[in-house]
């Protein structure tokens, strides 16, 4: 047939590598230490039983509240323990938490939130009010009130980051849900008869999921500031269990004498925050094209 | 904004009620005797009868929620398990500090937030915006806790500049306040950066917006687009945002007042966990929600009242 | 000719404010009608085109058709199967008949799949197991683009490609019926005219029948074979396309076509046809809804409203004093030029 | 006062803008030359693409960051050249002398910020008392048709219509009397009878204000009913311009010729084959070797793969970038 191919189709298509914003987060100075930070903390919790010195638990009387040194690279607590090995030890604890409760609520909030969004308007309000309430709790207050009531303990403050965060997933779920599905690409879905399920897994997911990811990774260091909070309070993770939190409680009955032992319990928590935030700003950067164009 | 208002009420009345039901059944969802677990191992069986005579646990669940929403309402709270004091007398002793803690570490971040998100906003990418991106950025990751045991560490024991622990002498203004400043930082750092980076955020979206190029088109004053075309909208989202600060600040003064060795309802809070005092605990977390609720709804109704598109709206 | 589609007094209802702010305002009715009672029929092969400005309910009908806005009254049917009242699972199957184009080409295709799976992406909601990779380079080839197109994303594709593939996907299941939102919006006038060349191929090749909407009168002219002009949901003209562009009989029609201007600098015109804005929905105006811009309306106009009545043969048009014979009515537009 | 100053408003010359982006250099505009004669309508008309946006964001000096301007480009407003003004400069001239009414009203004005507040804020060079500037705006009000213009003065954009809003964009840029008015796609977001109802009303101003204005529209109907002069663009480059009727009339250029063939505006009879231009719009990264439109044009000859045709006098005031105007 004369005249099928049409003028404005033989344009060539320009193609993007799949990697491309890899590259771009690299080319960030600020990403690019974020994500070397983050791969310390990961490495050293991964190798932790390699990497430590000492055994976590072995007490060392004579010891005791010992200043850095080369046997002990960060000294040794009240007990005599290698505060370096308690730290690598630790740090499983603290990403074990993250990885585990941030994963939850995000399965959770994607969930909630799309049917909020989705779903009738009733429902919608209903899970709304219970977001709402839920977050209208400061966090350590309402961990506090459930430690009361159940014990301390890691699952507890799992639960509680759970609790605690998944309003914050399902709200920006919700968001993008309205926002995507009374776009011409969905009604068009609907139009060529897609189900709800469908349009849900296959069409909405991959298109709101990316915000919750960069929520993700800003969240981590949140979750393990809590957990350390609360283990700092001591209504953590029980001892003799390592945790950042608990080891600078140890610390802060000998502050005045001998500070290094609350210096050494906040760098690993130091390090590891700004490398999560500096990462997953940069990600954000680098995957938000609202805001790609502020660079 | 009078239909507004009154939706925006009701629904935080709602929020509150909710978040009582949740607090109260929580002793109700583990399984075994409420009494038990709320005042744990130690407590001896007359304790444990007296608990529960006072917290009404024998009575249907409803019941017992609607006695402690009609209590709640006539500002009764129960009574301390060890102590027999009444928690809204405790509380009442305690809130004041908290809440010029909280307001001092707000007044920091507002004082110090806006204007460095304002100033990146205007300079952005230029090497002193980069550097403000940065600070805030790790004032924002850094837990509040660290920085004030570093604060504690640093200016009260090695430079000695500011008192260490304490709120300092009752009715002696200045030396309260000297007090705080050490803990107010501590506890607002975090909201500085927080702060100045979504100052930041929304300046420069409502910078590219096509009414300030018309405004620039039209030759206004630099000055004048900035601080009032632009700030004007890019405010209204971080008014509103100022209330959930107030929420996650009541979490941060709850280390620093254990860190600071101050008076407080964190620190009371914290202290009624380890001797299982659930009607502190429970005291303690309702005050500091409602006052969430209440900073959350203020809040938005000042955004609400700022913006004409709804102030105008009934 | 028997009709395909047809649509008999259908009436489409959204609820403006929810339950609480309607008694808080003490609004006694929260619904605003976007389509207020309209009827006609496509024919087989046969182009409509539904016109009228924004707010004017074109969109919302198109969308009731093919089952994204539910008609409250009334009765759609397509070659007798009543569709008003059917549920979303039933509807599958006339899904497969009637589709859709969308009015922002680039938007209406699901931004994270290629080309290829967007127009797969009918055969698999249908289950219909067939060589999709064969099935999306026909239908490619078929609305004339190459097969390297396959692998590209939306934002990779011009206006006009995205379009072309839009045509190819509302293809896919062989449907009898495409209901065309804005084919040309946003396009550029050379292209414009490409892909209304190629749905007017198409048309002839596979005989189908479009519903076109757009507001775009000399695009409609030239390719629909009858019309209906809408204002506030209600159709106010019927007709020829021909017939009415010639000798409009409602004075709505009339100003509309005044408005448009003619590429003719010898053309120039110094009065203005129609005054006054839209009204709201909220808030129609009593008797006949078009009396507040109309310039020649009288008191019976803002009394009582017009049926839409026939005026001549094939003619309808909701009026007291329609404009009678071709003699009467000014020529307008380059139709009648 | 430049030798043509007297009598042009504005003239840009040799005007080319360059964009730096990821993937290259972008040629936006190349060697583009044009003139606004004092108390004349001049429409630039192209397609999507065709650099009408970045000459007059050239014009106001509002381009993005990444915008380099050519050495050798001038931009004359009343002689003096806008692209080596200072900032100061710069302010005093817009709103005061150029003015501009934008794209979508909708957006264009400031959402938390009265109406009459905006619009007396542009009179902020002006000696005069708030209630002298209230006045006024309340005047201009009424002078684009808006009723009952004292009271509305403090009501919000969002308490306006679409129509209502581009009457006040147009109000707030003939504020200053400027000398030139910029209008970019004023009409594009409204519909047909809002359409005609503003550019009914910017031919009703223009016999009021002595003004002179630059019109850009995609829409060769617009172009036709509003504009004394018209400048046709395609893809960054000025293909021809002329006096309206003479170019409406008399096209030369191959590209103008087909953009009038193909408007189914003018198309007289009903027709269900329009006719197209083959080809598309080139990459303006990697440009042609020879004539820009080259590629595309059916008339095409030797010289044209060979070097871009230079700007042809058809005569005094219609002119063509294309060979065969020299060769005729």
């Amino acid at each position: 047939m004369a005249g099928v191919t049409a003028s404005d189709a033989g344009t060539p298509i320009r193609r993007e590598s799949r990697l491309s914003w890899l590259w771009q987060l690299l080319g960030d100075p600020l990403g690019a230490f974020g994500l070397f930070l983050v791969l310390v903390v990961v490495v050293s919790a991964a190798f932790a039983d390699v990497l430590a010195p000492y055994d976590y638990k072995a007490l060392d009387v004579k010891a005791r509240l010992g200043a850095p040194s080369w046997d002990h690279l960060l000294g040794t607590d009240n007990l005599g323990r290698d505060t370096f090995s308690r730290i690598l030890h630790g740090g499983q604890i603290a990403l074990y938490v993250a990885l585990v409760s941030i994963g939850a609520s995000l399965m959770l909030g994607l969930i909630l939130g799309m049917l909020a969004g989705y779903g009738p308007r009733w429902l919608d309000n209903f899970l709304m009010w219970i977001f709402d309430s839920v977050r209208s709790f400061p966090v350590i207050m309402f961990a506090l009130a459930v430690i009361t009531v159940v014990g301390p303990s890691l699952e507890t403050i799992i639960f509680v980051v759970i609790a605690t965060t998944t309003p914050g997933y399902a709200r920006i779920a919700r968001a993008s849900t309205l926002a995507t599905k009374n776009t011409e690409f969905i009604l068009a879905e609907r139009s060529l008869g897609a189900g709800v399920w469908r349009i849900m897994f296959s069409h909405l997911v991959p298109n709101i999921v990316q915000p919750l990811l960069i929520l993700c990774s800003m969240d981590i260091p949140v979750v393990i500031t809590i957990e350390a909070g609360l283990s700092f309070l001591g209504l953590g993770v029980k001892p003799p269990t390592p945790s950042w939190g608990s080891i600078l409680n140890d610390g802060f009955g000998f502050i005045r004498n001998t500070p290094w032992l609350v210096v050494a319990g906040g760098i690993p928590l130091i390090v590891t925050t700004l490398g999560f935030t500096f990462l997953g700003e940069a990600l954000r950067d680098v995957l938000d094209p609202k805001l790609k164009k502020d660079r | 904004m009078l239909l507004y208002t009154v939706k925006r009420l009701g629904l935080a009345i709602l929020i509150v009620c909710l978040a009582m039901l949740m607090l109260l059944s929580a002793i109700h969802m583990v399984p075994g005797d409420p009494a038990g677990i709320a005042l744990g191992p130690r407590a001896t069986p007359e304790m444990r009868e007296e608990f529960r005579a006072l917290m009404g646990l024998d009575r249907p669940f409803f019941v017992q929620y609607f006695k402690f929403l009609a209590n709640v309402m006539a500002g009764d709270l129960g009574v301390d398990v060890w102590s027999k004091r009444p928690v809204s007398t405790m509380i009442g002793e305690q809130l004041p500090h908290t809440i010029a803690l909280a307001l001092v570490g707000l007044g920091w971040a507002i004082l110090l937030g806006i204007p460095m998100g304002c100033f990146s906003a205007v300079h952005r990418n230029s090497p002193l915006d980069k550097l403000t991106a940065i600070l805030s950025v790790g004032c924002i990751a850094i837990p509040s806790f660290i920085v004030s045991l570093y604060a504690l560490l640093l200016f009260a024991v090695e430079l000695r500049w500011f008192p260490a622990i304490g709120a300092g002498e009752a009715g002696d203004l200045e030396d309260q306040f000297v007090h705080l400043v050490l803990p107010g930082l501590a506890v607002g750092l975090g909201w500085v950066g927080y702060l100045a980076r979504f100052v930041r955020t929304s300046m420069l979206e409502v910078m590219g917006e096509n009414h300030i190029r018309m405004a620039r088109a039209y030759g206004l004053p630099t000055r004048r687009i900035t601080y009032i075309y632009a700030l004007k909208l890019a405010i209204l989202p971080t008014v509103a945002l100022l209330g959930v600060g107030v929420g996650s600040l009541i979490s941060g003064a709850v280390f620093a007042e254990i860190i600071f060795a101050r008076p407080g309802v964190g620190k009371m809070v914290v202290d009624a966990v380890n001797t299982r005092n659930y009607p502190i605990v429970m005291g303690g977390v309702l005050v500091t929600t409602m006052l969430f609720a209440l900073s959350t709804l203020i809040s938005d109704l000042v955004a609400a009242w700022l913006d004409p598109r709804i102030r105008q709206s009934l | 000719m028997p009709e395909l589609l047809k649509a008999d007094g259908v009436r489409v209802r959204f609820r403006t404010s929810g339950l609480v702010n309607a008694l808080l305002k003490g609004i006694a009715d929260p619904y605003i009608d976007a389509v207020m009672r309209v009827s006609f029929g496509l024919r087989q092969g046969e182009t409509f085109g539904l016109v009228g400005e924004s707010g004017s309910g074109k969109t919302t009908l198109g969308r009731a058709i093919i089952g994204l806005a539910r008609a409250q009254e009334g009765s759609i049917a397509f070659e007798g199967q009543e569709l008003v009242g059917l549920k979303d699972a039933q509807y599958r199957g006339v899904r497969r008949n009637i589709a859709m184009m969308f009015q922002d080409p680039i938007a209406s295709l699901s931004p994270r799949k290629t080309v290829r799976n967007a127009i797969a992406e009918p055969f698999r909601i249908h289950g219909i197991a067939k060589d999709l990779g064969e099935e999306a380079r026909r239908l490619l080839r078929l609305v004339g683009l190459h097969e390297g197109f396959l692998g590209a994303y939306p934002h990779q594709l011009s206006g006009g490609q995205a379009r072309r593939v839009g045509v190819a996907r509302a293809l896919a299941l062989e449907p009898r019926v495409i209901i065309a939102d804005e084919p040309t919006a946003g396009l550029d006038v050379s292209v414009q005219g490409e892909i209304l060349n190629l749905m007017n191929r198409l048309q002839r090749e596979l005989g189908l029948s479009y519903l076109i909407i757009t507001h775009n009168l000399p695009v409609v002219r030239h390719v629909s074979d009858r019309l209906a002009i809408m204002y506030l949901g209600r159709f106010v003209e019927t007709g020829a396309t021909k017939d009415i562009f010639a000798k409009p009989a409602h004075p709505y029609t009339l100003g509309l076509l005044a408005a448009v201007p003619e590429p003719d600098p010898d053309k120039r015109r110094d009065k203005l046809e129609l005054e006054g804005e839209i009204p709201s929905l909220m808030n129609r105006p009593r008797g006949c809804e078009f009396h507040t811009r109309c310039p020649f309306a009288q008191a019976k106009c803002r009394e009582t409203a017009p049926e839409h009545r026939k005026v001549a043969e094939g003619r309808w048009a909701s009026c007291h004093y329609p404009f009678p014979d071709p003699a009467d009515a000014r020529p307008v537009g380059p139709a009648a030029a | 006062m430049n030798a043509n100053g007297g009598d042009r408003v504005l003239e840009v010359r040799d005007l080319s803008v360059s964009f730096r982006t990821g993937r290259g250099v972008v040629r936006a505009l190349r060697h583009v030359d044009m003139a606004v004669p004092r108390n004349k309508i001049v429409g630039i008309v192209g397609e999507s693409g065709c650099g009408k946006s970045t000459l007059i964001n050239s014009v106001l000096r509002l381009l993005a960051a990444n915008a380099v301007v050519g050495d050798s480009s001038t931009v004359l407003f009343r002689g003096d050249d806008v692209l080596r003004m200072n900032d100061r400069q710069l302010r005093a001239m817009r709103g005061q002398k150029i003015s501009m009414v934008f794209q979508d009203p909708m957006t264009a004005l400031n959402p938390v910020i009265s109406i009459g507040t905006q619009m007396a804020d542009i009179l902020y060079r002006l000696d005069m008392t708030a209630a002298g500037k209230r006045e006024r705006a309340a005047d201009m009000l009424a002078q684009v048709g808006i009723p009952d213009p004292m009271r509305r003065l403090d009501d919000y954009p969002h308490q306006f219509s679409g129509g209502m809003r581009q009457r006040i964009c147009i109000a707030m840029a003939l504020m200053m009397n400027p000398a030139l008015l910029i209008a970019d796609e004023p009409t594009t977001a409204l519909d047909v009878t809002l359409e005609a109802q503003i550019i009914h009303l910017m031919k009703d101003l223009r016999a009021r204000f002595e003004c002179s204005m630059l019109f850009v529209s995609h829409n060769l109907g617009l172009i036709a009913e509003l504009c004394d002069e018209v400048v046709v663009m395609y893809a960054g480059e000025v293909v021809e311009q002329g006096e309206v009727h003479d170019l409406f009339h008399r096209a030369k250029h191959p590209y103008t010729q087909m953009l009038l063939e193909c408007d189914p505006a003018r198309i007289e009879k009903a027709s269900r084959a329009l006719p197209t231009i083959q080809g598309s719009v080139p990459d303006l990264i990697d440009l042609p070797r020879g004539c820009i439109f080259g590629p595309r044009c059916p008339k095409r000859y030797e010289p044209c793969d060979a070097s871009p045709p230079g700007t042809y006098g058809v005569n005094a005031i219609h002119s063509a970038r294309c060979f065969q105007v020299r060769d005729a």
